[in-house]
């Protein structure tokens, strides 16, 4: 059998922790090899290992039978192994051209031959289907245009083998489809691919075989025609993962955010929300499903007052709140689980402690006459770590050691602690791995059965499907349909997604 | 470093020391003139630098004055000098403290029993170097730039604007501050305008400012060696430091100069012989030879012009002409011309 | 956790001692000699109850510009203009000494209180248009260091005294000076100032770490946008931490006015306190307590570099090269963490 | 009018060239992620060398002392500015810190050896100067001619010359190209097989190099000599430029030669008659005062490269 990458017995350790315990990978060629594992399992390193980011402490690593020592990226480019990063690797001042070329730059006496360049990007997009507009600036495109990026890079680069560092955790369905599309282009051309991932879902579909690994150690690895998802999550968890979150029929009460009419225009000036009108009750939750950059991002900061709407009505339990600051919509009853944790949900270089205290730092018993009580604030810190199973050293950590999923939890806990009438989570576990989503899933259950209302956005339909009880579709800037998750299909909610009207009533606008 | 003096004149009975400002020992103007005159007095008495000689404290800011006024108190100098008058205030304070020790002070008045003031007729030198310039011009137009606007430098810009009306009433001076006397790069500017607005000779008294001024009369003067144009020095003779490379030509029409050697040299003196002018206010002046025209200047100023100055020079010493020293005093001196 | 602090604690301690040991190397290829450098340094710093009056009074406004300096960089805006402060600061303090007269109790604290309010005023404005514009206020606080320094000139020349070059003497009521502490440092300018600002340490401690403004003004220090998506008021924030930060150095040059001069005369150029402050908070750590240390070592540091030339012909500059020095170990904290961890592990 | 334009333009230039340079240097230092606020001490260094390499050799070289000194205080501020770089790169050291230690250190030390060789505060003067000139056809240009192109400097059309030339090399090279990247997202740099260390070392280099000219040109033809103030505060208003310049090299240059004009506007402005009556301390703090308008009005926000003040660790999110 040729193997075109073996990664034997790799060990790699930071200071006192493990991180790849005698780990083994062999990668077929022409084959999708899945790396599954939770958060933190390792496998981001084991690939860095491989891209020579990191050098390993022990094994050791063949390329088509020869032994290599990937010193560093370079090494890696040579060898024909190319990475698409879980943080994506892009200047956002570039543009994409500029992104592709960058380290081995065309020229012509001395000067970058951008014209070259350009028709060369333009060849490999259409070569392997990758559409992406070569003048146009990182900052400007999409993220799924980001990740064809990615890809062109190390296609640009000659790569045929690549590595996929979680890639469709950005992604909307559509593009996860059209990357499974990529993906498969890609290894009819001869590609070997790893890919990380935690959608076990995605494995089944595109997948040859699966490696799994649990804290640091090798599991084993499985023919994916020969598994199932609940065999792999068990292996990967260690235990039984339950995939559909069990609830109650909701009990619905009144009316709590009343939305009408509403108007945002976005950074640049664009319409991005467009009358928009809905409303959610008291213990329900309602999902917005919508392809990212339907104004998505923007209702949800308008709801919370990060940035000015130009016109409606925001009601919330009756009272108006467009347009107050952030301060005076947290206090009328709004918890926010952000989309961007770390941006807006964590002073990175705070403690835990401090950062349980976001919004509350100013209330009693907080603090007193403007004096801190950190007795209270730590108190209370480690309370939420107990109760929403925080893995952290202590309450003194500064937020920024702690690892995604961990954040995610402090920041839900702060949340849900205040005990607000309207909990919106936002992507609230994007990047998370099964049992972390499982326990999510369960605290926004939770609110709903308490009589909150609790608007959720989510590019995944998986999590909008199980846990919402009723579907807001979101496009340009509209909710074109409000339909049962109990009563629709993914196909359907796909095509509302891409605008297409549906026939039976329900579509409100 | 210092080249190791006598040895033999240890330490005798009589020490003197001063503090400088921030200018220090070479700043080539009145610190400068000041340790050269205790320089010779020491040398001339057999007396060592340092402790128990004759020494000099150099202050890095204005935060220093006191404490290194008390340093050589401390250090039991029989005399002690302030240079220059940011010290008044450190001179008068520690004069207070310590009435037993004499203290001196150079270009400002202290009126303590334990202090001598020396003040010089800066107005007097600069009339003189006014004449020169009036006469000497051929444009009729003559600058000033002036370090800052403080009573000292009124009292250069009142002496020469008198000097150069005396002479040549048609002529006009122009007078601009540089706002320090550390920014060659803006007396260098104001050169630069006033040489290209049909200035010819200009009249500095702004310390290191004043190097921006020679530097563009210089570079000028090389570009074009025709050009007629000049810079009146202040403080020391100054006509090195309007040397044209490559030739043996000075644009340092003359300077002022300001004999604060003579002056230090001079209370040293008296100090040691036990006449101390405590308390009192000594002015040197044209008479007392404190201030003057450098003798370089019959280098570049003809034999009729040096003639003018002298008598000019005479008029001043006898009391016939009063130099004014400010403004009032200038406008009350045009009129009587 | 407290190893860790250990280690913060042990790393401007190497930092001076390399940067010390640095400064004999200097002087021995110079031809120096080291130890009757260090010891003249030593001497002109704490030999004497003279000496150390002099050396608390120079401390005295160290120590409040650098917790004007660290107060800025704690809320993550670098304020390279408190220099321009002091000036200001210094100019009020003057004024309102000079132009009244009141009983001490009320005197002194407003001319005080002047001056910090004259320097968070020239805070105020680089924090506003940081604030409003988004403009750097590294640019604009350089900016007002120059236009400090030439208006502060201009008022004492037209304002304060007839066109002279300096302003009266304050009086009494408004001065910090003391008999008491004169005798008993012989005569030192020695004033009540470091009390003063010892005050002030305190309080930037207590205002940053323990009240609810400084929790914001840090939270907005590290990540804007979740202060404001916690609802804090980002802007406000940004001018408060100027503000306060100004008021700081303007009262540093209360010290000057009130303390070491006692009147204010036209600057040629700036008195580098302003300057010095930014070295005193970095070595400091930014820290209320690690400033004091570090201002009392600079204090020391200059004041008894002056003794150098007399006592042991060495340039007062040689002190510059070892403060430099100190500087860029403490930057280069890395290193010496490293080394520390490294011996540590071979200790076990 | 013109008149006046004669006389303001050429000294805006002349004061604007060693900001330029200095700026330029900036520009390097700064976008490859590396904050430097030594300009001024590099500046120092620059001072220092020119002065002392045109007041040792002048004799040996003539002319061409100047040029040579230039070349030298280059060198010298580059290889002076390796400490910057070893700290803040290597030694991961906060960059400002190291900045300040930077200027400390350059004036001190420098100061240090002034009075060690010199056995004094101040250097003598420099005998050997640039010389002005009128640049050969163009200064014959009506109108234009005389404001721009006479009474000039050569170096100071050098500086202009040389912003084209780092813009070209910022924007048009592949080593531009790698080094905007290294200041925006060395990680990503790094996984596209560029060393983020080595680049930064070069930026950083180069700003000493450049301010090390900055500083020399004006030690040699403005003060002529070397003390505590001759260079005093020049580096921070290139580090402005720089800023106000929005890190772009044409940018920076258009900053220092707008600074360079508010200050000669403000000297000459005494002798302009309808300015004659301001008081003078208008005039003075004039160029101060214009830029802040001009940041807050027209300028607007400027963005600074994103890696910027950050050192890079491999393998650290
Ligand atoms: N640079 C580092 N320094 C120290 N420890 C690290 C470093 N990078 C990773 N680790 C450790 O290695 C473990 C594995 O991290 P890795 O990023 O490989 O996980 P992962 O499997 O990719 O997780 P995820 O699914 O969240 O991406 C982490 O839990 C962490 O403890
Ligand atoms: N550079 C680092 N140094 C030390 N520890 C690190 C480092 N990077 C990661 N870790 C540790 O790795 C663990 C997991 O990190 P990792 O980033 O893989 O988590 P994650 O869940 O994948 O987060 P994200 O969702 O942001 O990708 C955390 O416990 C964190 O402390
Ligand atoms: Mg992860
Ligand atoms: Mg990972």
């Amino acid at each position: 059998m040729e193997y075109v990458i073996e990664m034997l017995n790799i060990r790699k350790v930071f200071g006192n922790f493990v991180a790849n315990d005698n780990i083994t990978l062999q990668l077929k060629k022409g084959e999708i090899h899945a790396l599954l594992g939770e958060n933190g399992a390792g496998k981001s390193t084991l690939m860095n290992v491989l891209f020579g980011l990191y050098q390993p402490d022990g094994g050791e690593i063949r390329v088509k039978g020869k032994k290599v020592n990937i010193a560093n990226p370079n090494v890696a480019n040579d060898l024909g192994i190319g990475m698409v990063h879980q943080h994506f690797m892009l200047v956002d001042t570039f543009t994409v051209t500029e992104n592709i070329i960058l380290g081995s730059e065309p020229t012509k006496g001395g000067q970058i031959d951008i014209e070259k360049a350009e028709k060369e990007v333009r060849e490999l997009s259409e070569r392997y289907g990758l559409a992406v507009d070569p003048k146009a600036k990182i900052a400007d495109i999409s993220v799924g245009m980001q990740q064809r990026v990615e890809i062109l890079k190390t296609l640009y680069r000659g790569a045929d083998i690549l590595i996929f560092d979680e890639p469709t955790a950005v992604l909307t369905p559509q593009e996860i489809q059209e990357l499974i599309q990529i993906m498969k282009a890609l290894v009819r051309e001869g590609k070997s691919i790893i890919l990380i991932t935690h959608k076990l879902k995605e494995i089944m579909e595109v997948c040859d075989r699966v490696t799994v690994i649990r804290r640091g150690k090798g599991i084993g690895t499985l023919n994916v025609s020969e598994t199932n998802p609940n065999e792999l999550a068990s292996l990967m968890v260690g235990r039984e993962v339950h995939f559909k979150t069990e609830k109650q029929p909701p009990k619905v009460g009144k009316p709590v955010l009343e939305i009408e009419n509403l108007v945002v225009k976005d950074a640049r000036g664009i319409t991005a929300v467009d009358h928009l009108n809905l409303t959610v009750h008291a213990g329900e939750i309602v999902g917005i499903a919508g392809v990212d950059g339907n104004g998505q991002t923007e209702l949800i900061e308008a709801i919370t007052g990060l940035i000015k709407s130009e016109s409606g009505s925001i009601r919330l339990n009756g009272k108006e709140i467009r347009n107050l600051t952030p301060r005076q919509i947290t206090e009328t009853g709004v918890g926010h689980i952000p989309q961007d944790r770390h941006k807006h949900g964590l002073v990175l270089d705070f403690p835990i402690g401090e950062n349980m205290v976001l919004q509350t730092y100013y209330k009693e018993p907080y603090s007193k006459r403007g004096i801190l009580n950190f007795k209270a604030i730590y108190d209370k810190a480690r309370q939420l770590i107990r109760e929403f199973d925080v893995r952290t050293p202590d309450e003194y950590t500064k937020a920024r050691a702690l690892s995604g999923g961990n954040q995610q939890k402090a920041i839900i806990g702060r949340e849900v602690d205040r005990d607000p009438d309207l909990l919106i989570a936002a992507q609230p576990t994007r990047g998370l791995d099964v049992g972390a989503i499982e326990f999510i899933h369960k605290r926004l259950i939770e609110q709903r059965d308490k009589g909150k209302a609790v608007l959720l956005v989510s590019f995944e339909l998986d999590e909008i499907m199980n846990v919402s009880d009723r579907i807001a579709v979101i496009y340009e800037g509209k909710i074109v349909a409000i339909v049962d998750p109990k009563e629709t299909t993914e196909q359907e909610l796909g095509l509302l997604m891409a605008g297409s009207k549906r026939k039976e009533a329900g579509v409100s606008s | 470093k210092e080249e190791p003096k006598k040895e033999e004149g240890k330490a005798s009975e009589f020490s003197v020391a001063m503090v400088t400002d921030v200018g220090g020992i070479d700043d080539k103007s009145f610190n400068q003139s000041a340790w050269e005159g205790l320089q010779k007095f020491g040398e001339e008495n057999g007396l060592k630098k340092g402790k128990g000689g004759y020494d000099y404290l150099q202050s890095q800011s204005d935060a220093d004055y006191a404490t290194n006024l008390n340093k050589l108190v401390r250090n039991d100098f029989d005399l002690i000098f302030g240079i220059g008058f940011l010290m008044t205030d450190a001179v008068t304070e520690i004069a207070d403290q310590k009435p037993d020790n004499k203290f001196a002070i150079v270009d400002s008045v202290v009126e303590k029993p334990n202090v001598a003031s020396i003040t010089f007729k800066e107005h007097e030198g600069s009339f003189l170097v006014g004449v020169v310039a009036g006469l000497m011009t051929k444009t009729n137009k003559i600058g000033f730039v002036g370090g800052m606007e403080i009573p000292l430098i009124e009292k250069f810009e009142s002496g020469f604007r008198a000097g150069v009306k005396a002479v040549n009433p048609n002529a006009t001076v122009e007078v601009q501050y540089a706002g320090a006397f550390d920014k060659a790069d803006k007396g260098k500017a104001i050169a630069s305008s006033m040489y290209a607005s049909g200035i010819d000779v200009i009249y500095h008294a702004a310390g290191a400012t004043g190097n921006g001024v020679f530097s563009e009369a210089i570079d000028l003067k090389k570009q074009d060696p025709n050009k007629e144009i000049w810079v009146i020095g202040v403080d020391r003779d100054q006509y090195e430091e309007g040397k044209v490379p490559g030739t043996d030509k000075s644009v340092t029409l003359t300077s002022m100069v300001k004999r604060v050697d003579v002056a230090v040299y001079d209370l040293a003196t008296k100090t040691k012989n036990g006449n101390f002018p405590g308390g009192q206010a000594v002015e040197y002046g044209l008479k007392e030879d404190g201030v003057g025209i450098a003798p370089t200047t019959k280098n570049n100023v003809p034999e009729d012009v040096l003639k003018k100055v002298d008598e000019w020079k005479q008029k001043i010493i006898n009391g016939e002409v009063k130099v004014p020293t400010t403004r009032d005093e200038y406008k009350q001196f045009e009129a009587s011309l | 956790m407290s190893e860790n602090r250990l280690t913060n604690i042990l790393v401007p301690v190497f930092a001076v001692i390399l940067g010390i040991i640095a400064g004999a190397i200097v002087m021995i290829i110079s031809g120096y000699d080291p130890i009757a450098g260090y010891s003249a340094l030593l001497y002109g710093a704490f030999g004497d109850r003279y000496y150390i009056g002099e050396t608390i009074r120079q401390v005295t406004p160290y120590i409040l510009a650098g917790l004007a300096v660290a107060f800025a960089f704690r809320t993550g805006l670098f304020n390279i203009g408190v220099e321009g402060q002091l000036i200001v600061g210094w100019l009020a303090a003057v004024w309102v000494g000079v132009a009244f007269e009141l009983p001490k109790v009320i005197h002194l604290p407003l001319a005080i209180i002047a001056a910090a309010v004259a320097g968070a005023l020239w805070g105020f404005i680089p924090g506003f248009l940081k604030a409003r514009f988004r403009v750097h206020e590294v640019i604009v606080t350089i900016m007002m260091n120059y236009i400090a320094l030439y208006v502060s000139n201009a008022v004492i020349r037209s304002v304060l005294s007839d066109q002279g070059f300096k302003s009266e003497k304050i009086h009494p009521s408004a001065s910090l000076r003391s008999e008491f502490l004169q005798s008993l440092t012989d005569y030192s300018t020695l004033h009540y100032g470091i009390i003063i600002s010892l005050i002030a340490a305190v309080v930037m401690w207590f205002l940053l770490e323990k009240t609810t403004t400084g929790y914001e003004l840090r939270a907005v220090g590290f990540n804007q946008h979740a202060s404001h998506y916690a609802g804090m008021n980002v802007n406000r924030n940004i001018i408060l931490a100027m503000v306060i930060s100004g008021a700081f150095a303007g009262i540093a040059g209360a010290m000057e006015g009130l303390g070491t001069f006692e009147n204010v005369s036209v600057k040629a150029g700036f008195t580098g306190v302003g300057f010095d402050g930014i070295a005193v908070a970095l070595l400091g750590g930014n820290n209320a307590f690690g400033i004091i240390l570090a201002a009392v070592l600079f204090g020391a540091l200059k004041v008894g570099a002056l003794e150098m030339p007399s006592a042991a012909d060495v340039p007062t500059e040689l002190v510059d090269i070892v403060i430099a020095l100190i500087i860029f170990f403490v930057a280069s904290s890395y290193l010496i963490r490293l080394v520390l961890t490294r011996f540590k592990k071979e200790g076990k | 009018m013109l008149n006046i334009l004669e006389i303001i333009i050429p000294s805006a230039i002349f004061f604007a060239a060693p900001l330029i340079f200095t700026a330029l240097g900036g520009v390097f230092s700064e976008r490859s992620g590396v904050v430097n606020i030594g300009l001024e001490g590099l500046m120092v260094i620059g001072a220092f060398t020119g002065v002392v390499f045109n007041l040792t050799f002048a004799d040996q070289f003539g002319q061409l002392t100047p040029w040579l000194a230039m070349l030298v205080a280059m060198v010298v501020a580059s290889i002076f500015s390796l400490m910057h770089a070893v700290a803040a790169i290597s030694l991961r050291a906060d960059q400002v810190v190291s900045g300040v230690a930077i200027n400390f250190l350059a004036l001190g030390l420098s100061l240090f050896l002034v009075k060690m060789w010199y056995g004094k505060g101040q250097t003598d003067q420099v005998q050997v100067g640039f010389d002005k000139i009128d640049i050969p056809i163009l200064s014959k240009i009506p109108v234009i001619g005389p404001i721009l192109f006479s009474n000039g400097y050569l170096p100071s059309y050098l500086a202009i010359v040389l912003a084209f030339v780092v813009w070209y090399v910022i924007y048009k090279t592949p080593f531009g190209l790698r080094l905007r990247a290294v200041g925006e997202h060395p990680m990503a740099a790094d996984t596209m097989g560029i060393n983020v260390a080595k680049m930064r070392y070069i930026a950083v280099m180069l700003s000493g190099a450049l301010a090390g000219i900055g500083g020399s040109i004006y030690a040699t033809i403005i003060s002529r000599d070397f003390s505590h103030a001759t260079i005093s505060g020049q580096g921070f208003m290139a580090l402005a430029a720089m800023i106000f310049g929005k890190w772009h090299p044409l940018g920076a240059m258009g900053a220092a030669l707008f600074f360079g004009f508010a200050q000669s506007l403000s000297i000459v402005g005494q002798a302009i008659p309808f300015l004659k009556n301001v008081p003078t301390v208008y005039l003075l703090i004039l160029p101060y005062a214009l830029t802040i308008l001009a940041l807050t009005g027209f300028i607007g926000r400027a963005d600074a490269p994103k890696a910027l003040g950050t050192p890079y660790v491999k393998g650290k999110r």
